[in-house]
């Protein structure tokens, strides 16, 4: 129960953020961090449970038909990624209130921020699939605000739709991809399914359903081609990046990948999509970063190399890769989210983000450069930060699989280095630059986040005990599907990956060195036509589309629109007609007489005189003639009240007609020779199939009518001898109950079409 | 006696009554306007709850037996309509009494709208083919009026098409009405549903499925399918907007109650034929109506483009033709009533705070209106599939039932169809909310102090569509049930013709 | 359409098309007629003297708006279903019984007549709001 | 007979869509009132016909005596014609409307809605 509490209390706390944020005004940040930093130490008592095996869970129905249930699970994996979410959450609700000080919207900022991470919490913890993609849903909705929150500006309105468009596309795919585990499985509790990994491998939904899956993951973490977005999301707040688009959000695709690889890993498939999308969104990614030169969109896309690296880690399988990728969720967490952090500060402090701009302000912004530096020196890869270690496992890992594989993650450390020289070196050392604010140090809420993430860096390098046992072993247990247990140590001797880590640093500080030709010679390859363009394009595909499809069909001629009907009629029951054998000739039927012949030749006449005649009253002599003969009719075959009402009628319909003809223009004929001869022949189509069936009804009797039941109690129960009149007022009086009250409303419409006149003045409602 | 099914008849065709006769007095059909909705909203809730109780109603108009008189029934589909058309007059109502003027309320305004409810209600309870178009025509003939009510000259453009294309599917309707009875002898559906059961089960009837096909396009025209939805889009956009509400609410989803009815009742001999048909159908609808729906630029016609395109996804779960798939179309429908016509109430707001439908014109709402905002993220999000609101499950049931039967096109299609909702919606949001206020402004914008109360009919619907996510489990297990009895047509027969299940 | 033939012959024959359209209705249950053709009748009636006299002398002699006669028809034959509900009989069941009536003895008469009625007053007044508003449009 | 009418129901029914795909709303009214006539003549054919003999019940007689004609389709055909009277005056109305408030009774120019 308590673990569903922690999950739901932070939607809770949204919704009266707002208000709090009112009363509170700049203290509200810290008020409302009170939550996150309660949730944290709370999952901190839960790594002892979870490390034992015996995670805190919680179960309960919600819509059990569907297969959702609200089921959580703090195992170590899940434990792993909700202190990163609430820890960070902490320090960045507290940084937004530096941050967003005086902006009117901070509340509803709080409010969706506090969203997004209650549904981020979802995402780590559920133990349902469906529960799981609720809450993965949830994240890109926040998301999609978040990004949006300067919404007047057009880029960041454009950034949140593309966002979310690439990001809930992936939900999609990722929904039926559940769905068909949830078929291969029998279950969507993902801790029964993860013991079912033989049974998964083996279902023939296997391959689409880890198609399906991927394609969720890898779109929500931003893996090649589909990264494009995430450097977009660059418009939101630098308290948005941080916590989402580098340190959480993104991280829920890797997280769903680890969370899965147990049942879904192990085989050739895996390893080659989930590996070989890692590899190249590691490589796209570092070799972007070396081009940017805005601060945000630099350590973006270090964050897509790093996802990429994640991505890779966990493609690959093996026990090392794993304890490599769970290591560096963690460590990259913590430096990137500091990074962030800073480049917030110092956009915030300096007013500008552009890393040509920024220059010698270590004497300005003294804390903020120390956060910068160890966060710089964890990505970087150097002793003794936590990011060493991460490196050297990483590169362990990488050795395993031979050279090429070596070689890119090597390349990917350069870039990473080069990063970490721009972010944490550049902008604090050398020479003093203008910039468009004058800088000093940033308030207490926005240098805490980075240096406690930076502090942490060093702590946990330092003594990387403190995680390895309860934080990094059981969330590798559970990536790995056994339990097993972690040592991380800082120091592993001169081997090939700390040889690597040399070559590495040198090597990308030589880059470093050499950022102003490098970034310009690389500016030139520029590649314009990547998946960012591919999405505009498409895009603007869909519109034309859209819009062509629709001039097309909702072409606004009335006859068209006849004529698809009529089209759609004559075509599916004609077809049917003549292709399910429907077709009889009436066997039993009356003779003929000659003046029942005359009488039905005179209604064709008259209903083609009415269609060719060229003044409106001729018109409507005809259609009365036509009437009355349709009520000769009627009374010649035993329908003396049809025959009188519909004598009534019809004449009262003429002088309807004649009534309103007065108010109306001529005839005129409007339509060309050719489409006359066009409509005549759908009206001939569509009047053969009418007659073709009314034939093959006629012929058909497949049982008796009920009938006999009104002519036998008309008199004996209803008392009347006229049985159509008792069917009308007793036996389906209900019928016309309906039809006087058709009649009632009809009186109603044509009083209100010829008497109201609106005033002009109340248009606001119409068109 | 059990008044619970004739109720939701009566009590609006007496409200409607009342307040044409009033119609000198203002005030006093306002009142009465508001008494008969709230009347028919609480007895459709007993009539779910007698239904859900008590299983399948039924009830011999006159007395007379089945299928000699003509029989109301309800079972859970049918009585799960009548609340939704319960809920939305209500809401509706409400709506009416604050945005309706004067003029139009002079004319009858409160009079049909009831007509028009009673019409829904009749159609929804039917058990008899004639009489269902008895009340297809007393609905029919009360939207005409309600969409020609006011006479401006977008609305008559509208009215035209819609009226020429419904009466068109009126005659079709009765034509092949009068073919089945020429066959079968009777019109009560358990009864041509017991004939037709006996005869065509081992080899189906090419007749009957010819009449079958008759049916599909007379209630395809009115439940606004593929190709013959046009009237929709050209009409819906036009009159007041609690006008398009309850349209968008309930018109278009009466015919697809009605094929829902047929063809899970009569219509059963040539599955493989009829319900494939249904599917591709849906499927073209789906696609058809969401491209429309980003082509438009105008707040309303988006949201009426894609009513076509939700209809796609209601017959899914008919064409799919298992019962899970069928509670996903009977939960689609539910959600979709309350979302749509909840949008359509803001729609009307936006316009009156905007001075214009336009969306290039519109803007600043998110800044100015929070709260209106929400209430339009609330549908929306809803609308586009976005859990845990209504719509996720709508769609999270028909795909799953989808990919249960093996039907991975259609299920794609509607997974991607879901995509470009949300892609218009958030155009309307961007859009309409996120934008700021361009420089031009429409002059006769109004305060929006003077539209609190307006929001008080969208708040009680947004509550419903967050109320059914929240307690999916038992709106599911209503659904499914229902679906059941849909896919089990003995109860029905038995329920209205009596005799052994 | 003033001529004077024409308002002749209107007067004239609306007495007896009103008398005709009441027969009608009366014999409507056992031999042809009934509540559509009667009231369509009487509302011929009135038509025909709106087409010779124009509608308001028409409406003067109606007495009554053909709104009320619509609502008031459609009560009655709501009112004859409900009369059974009241009786705790379904809906719309006939009951019947007998009436004295002076002239014409004992009379069998029941809710469908009432119903009958209903019908018979809503198709006239439905016409006449037809035929008198189609008229008077400008 | 069954059979020739089957061929004018085809023909009315021929009339009336041709009247309907006109241009011109006034030809459009035409049609639809031919539709209704075309549809009620349907049943009355398809349900079979039967020559003199209506369903009533002679004064002295206790029964019908067979053959006479199927009352079920008449009471719904007279239901139908009562209802399509209502339509088409409130069809006859609206074009009235419509012409005063478009000025054209060119269906073509009365797209405003669609485009």
């Amino acid at each position: 129960m308590a673990i569903a509490l922690a999950v739901f209390s932070g939607f809770g706390v949204a919704l009266a953020a707002p208000v709090l944020s009112r009363r509170l005004n700049n203290a509200a940040g810290w008020v409302l961090a009170l939550l996150p930093a309660a949730l944290t130490l709370y999952f901190v008592s839960l790594l002892p449970l979870a490390a034992a095996e015996q995670p805190a869970a919680f179960s309960s129905s919600w819509a059990p038909e569907l297969g959702l249930f609200l089921s959580f699970r703090a195992d170590g994996l899940g434990l792993l990624f909700a202190l990163l979410i609430s820890g960070i959450g902490t320090l960045v609700i507290v940084y937004a209130s530096g941050y967003l000080k005086g902006n009117p919207n901070i509340g509803r900022f709080y409010a969706w921020l506090l969203t997004f991470m209650a549904a981020m919490l979802g995402v780590a913890l559920a133990d349902n699939a469906l529960l799981l993609f609720v809450f993965w849903e949830l994240t890109s909705l926040s998301s999609f605000i978040l990004i949006g929150f300067e919404h007047e500006r057009e880029s960041a309105r454009a950034a949140a739709l593309q966002a979310l468009l690439v990001t809930g596309a992936g939900g999609l795919a990722l929904l039926a991809g559940l769905l068909l585990l949830g078929l291969a499985g029998g279950t969507l509790e993902l801790s029964t399914l993860l013991g079912q990994g033989d049974t998964l491998r083996a279902s023939p939904y296997y391959v689409p359903a880890l198609i399906l899956i991927l394609l969720g993951a890898f779109t929500k973490s931003a893996q090649f081609p589909f990264h494009f977005w995430l450097p977009n999301a660059m418009e939101a707040p630098t308290p948005v990046s941080a916590y989402l688009h580098s340190a959480t959000m993104v991280k829920a695709g890797i997280y769903l990948l680890a969370r899965l690889s147990p049942a879904l890993g192990g085989t050739n498939l895996w390893m080659y999509a989930v590996g070989g999308i890692g590899a190249s969104t590691m490589l796209a990614g570092g070799y972007l970063a070396l081009t940017q030169t805005d601060l945000k969109r630099l350590l973006a896309y270090s964050t897509v190399s790093a996802l990429g690296m994640l991505t890779l880690l966990i493609g690959l399988g093996s026990q090392l890769a794993l304890k490599a990728a769970v290591v560096l969720l963690l460590a990259h967490g913590l430096y990137k989210g500091a990074l962030f952090l800073v480049a917030g500060a110092l956009d915030h402090e300096t007013g500008t983000r552009d890393i040509r701009q920024l220059g010698g302000l270590f004497p300005k912004m003294r804390l903020t450069a120390l956060a910068a530096g160890l966060a710089a020196l964890s990505m970087a890869g150097l002793p003794p930060l936590f990011g060493f270690i991460s490196k050297e496992l990483t590169y362990e890992a990488a050795l395993e699989y031979g050279p090429w594989l070596t070689a890119a993650v090597v390349a990917a450390g350069l870039s990473f280095v080069f990063v970490a020289g721009i972010v944490g070196i550049g902008p604090f050392w050398g020479r003093k630059t203008e910039t468009p604010r004058s800088p000093h140090e940033a308030p207490p809420s926005m240098w805490l986040g980075a240096l406690t993430l930076a502090g942490l860096s060093l702590l946990i390098g330092l003594f990387p005990a403190t995680v390895s046992g309860l934080l990094v072993s059981p969330a590798f247990s559970a990536a790995v599907g056994q339990t097993t247990s972690v040592e991380l140590a800082l120091w592993h001797g001169v081997n090939p990956a700390f040889i690597l880590s040399v070559i590495t640093v040198l090597a990308g500080g030589g880059l470093y060195v050499v950022r102003g030709p490098l970034r310009s010679g690389l500016s030139r390859l520029a590649w314009s036509r990547g998946p960012a363009f591919l999405y505009e394009r498409s895009l603007d595909g869909l519109n034309a589309l859209a819009r062509g499809q629709t001039r097309i069909l909702q072409n606004g001629y009335l006859r068209h629109y006849l004529f698809s009907i009529l089209l759609a009629t004559t075509g599916l029951a004609g077809f049917t007609l003549l292709t399910k054998g429907g077709l009889y000739w009436p066997s039993a039927v009356t003779d003929v007489r000659f003046y029942e012949l005359a009488l039905g030749v005179l209604i064709l006449g008259a209903a083609f005189a009415a269609t060719i005649s060229w003044s409106r009253l001729g018109a409507v002599a005809a259609l009365g003639a036509a009437g009355y003969g349709v009520a000769l009719i009627y009374l010649l075959f035993g329908a003396p009240d049809l025959a009188m009402t519909q004598f009534m009628i019809e004449s009262l319909t003429v002088i309807l007609f004649v009534l309103a003809f007065y108010h109306l223009p001529h005839f005129a004929q409007l339509t060309p020779r050719r489409s006359r001869l066009r409509d005549l022949l759908v009206a001939l189509l569509a009047g053969g199939l009418m007659t073709s069936l009314v034939l093959s009804a006629v012929g058909v009797q497949l049982f008796p009518s009920i009938s006999d039941y009104f002519v036998e109690n008309a008199l004996p129960l209803a008392h009347g001898r006229n049985i159509v009149n008792v069917i009308l007022v007793d036996f389906r009086g209900i019928d016309t109950l309906g039809e006087i009250t058709v009649l009632g409303i009809a009186a109603t419409g044509v009083f209100a079409l010829l008497k109201l006149r609106m005033s002009r003045r109340k248009t606001g409602d119409e068109k | 006696m059990n008044l619970t099914l004739i109720l939701p008849i009566t009590i609006p065709m007496l409200t409607a009554i009342l307040t044409m006769l009033l119609l000198k007095s203002r005030r006093a059909q306002r009142a009465v306007s508001m008494l008969g909705a709230l009347a028919l909203f609480v007895a459709s809730l007993w009539l779910l709850a007698d239904v859900w109780r008590n299983g399948i109603q039924a009830e011999q108009m006159g007395n007379w037996p089945a299928p000699y008189g003509v029989t109301l029934v309800a079972d859970l589909f049918g009585a799960i309509m009548v609340l939704l058309a319960g809920i939305i007059g209500l809401a509706v109502a409400m709506y009416s009494l604050v945005s309706i003027d004067p003029e139009r309320e002079a004319f009858g305004y409160h009079s049909l709208y009831h007509f028009l409810l009673m019409g829904v209600c009749g159609a929804f309870l039917t058990g008899d083919l004639f009489n269902l178009y008895v009340w297809f025509e007393v609905m029919l003939m009360a939207s005409f009026v309600l969409m020609a009510l006011g006479g401006e000259r977008g609305q008559m453009e509208g009215a035209i098409k819609y009226v020429t294309l419904n009466l068109l599917s009126s005659a079709l309707f009765l034509s092949a009405l009068g073919l089945l009875y020429a066959m079968a002898g009777t019109l009560n559906m358990a009864d041509l549903a017991a004939k037709f059961s006996s005869i065509t089960a081992a080899q189906p009837h090419g007749l009957v499925t010819t009449l079958a096909m008759l049916f599909l396009v007379a209630f395809g025209i009115k439940a606004a399918v593929f190709p013959l939805f046009f009237w929709l889009p050209a009409s819906y956009h036009t009159p007041p907007a609690a006008v398009s509400a309850l349209f968008a609410g309930l018109l278009t989803k009466v015919g697809v109650y009605a094929l829902i009815r047929v063809f899970t009742l009569i219509f059963v001999q040539d599955v493989g034929y009829t319900h494939t048909l249904i599917l591709v159908i849906a499927g073209l609808t789906m696609v058809t109506g969401v491209l429309g729906a980003v082509a438009q630029n105008e707040f309303r016609r988006v949201l009426s483009f894609h009513i076509v395109s939700q209809i796609g996804y209601m017959i899914m779960g008919l064409g799919l033709f298992t019962p899970y798939a069928l509670a996903g179309s009977v939960f689609y429908i539910a959600h979709h009533i309350i979302v749509k016509t909840n949008l359509f109430l803001v729609s009307g707001i936006v316009e009156r705070l905007g001075g214009t439908p336009e969306l290039k014109k519109l803007g600043g709402l998110y800044q100015s209106q929070p709260s209106l905002a929400l209430l339009f993220l609330v549908p929306a999000m809803s609308l586009a599939g976005l859990p845990p609101l209504s719509g996720f499950f709508a769609k999270l049931s028909l795909v799953r039932a989808g990919l249960e039967v093996g039907q991975y096109t259609i299920v794609a299609v509607s997974l991607g169809v879901g995509l470009l909702t949300l892609f218009s919606m958030i155009k309307l949001w961007n859009e309409a909310f996120w934008k700021p206020v361009p420089e031009v402004v429409g002059n006769n914008s109004e305060t929006a102090a003077n539209l609190r109360a307006w929001l008080i009919p969208i708040a009680f619907l947004a509550s419903i569509t967050i109320i059914i996510g929240g307690i999916a489990g038992q709106t599911f297990a209503l659904a499914l049930l229902a679906g059941e009895q849909l896919m089990n047509p003995a109860l029905y027969i038995q329920a209205v013709l009596g005799g052994a299940p | 359409m003033n001529s004077l033939i024409m308002k002749t012959t209107a007067r004239f024959l609306m007495p007896f098309l009103l008398l005709f359209s009441v027969f009608l209705f009366v014999r409507g249950h056992n031999e042809p007629g009934g509540g559509f053709t009667g009231g369509l009748v009487a509302a011929a009636a009135f038509a025909l003297y709106s087409i010779a006299f124009g509608s308001r002398e028409a409406r003067r002699v109606l007495r009554v708006e053909p709104r009320h006669l619509i609502g008031v028809g459609l009560l009655a034959a709501l009112s004859s279903g409900v009369v059974a509900l009241i009786n705790g009989q379904v809906f719309l069941t006939g009951l019947w019984g007998y009436i004295r009536l002076p002239g014409l003895g004992r009379v069998e008469t029941g809710t469908p007549a009432l119903f009958d009625l209903g019908v018979y007053l809503v198709v006239m007044g439905v016409t006449l709001a037809f035929i008198f508003n189609l008229e008077e449009a400008e | 007979m069954e059979i020739i009418l089957a061929f004018v129901i085809g023909g009315l029914f021929a009339a009336s869509i041709y009247m309907l795909l006109r241009r011109s709303l006034v030809k459009l009214l035409i049609g639809l009132a031919l539709l209704s006539h075309a549809t009620n003549l349907l049943i009355f054919t398809a349900a079979k016909l039967t020559r003199g003999n209506p369903p009533v019940i002679g004064a002295d007689a206790t029964a019908l005596t067979p053959p006479f004609a199927d009352p079920l389709p008449q009471a719904l055909i007279l239901t139908a014609i009562v209802i399509s009277f209502g339509v088409m005056a409130f069809a006859l109305a609206l074009a009235y409307r419509v012409y005063r408030s478009v000025g054209t009774d060119d269906l073509d120019q009365m797209r405003g809605t669609d485009v």
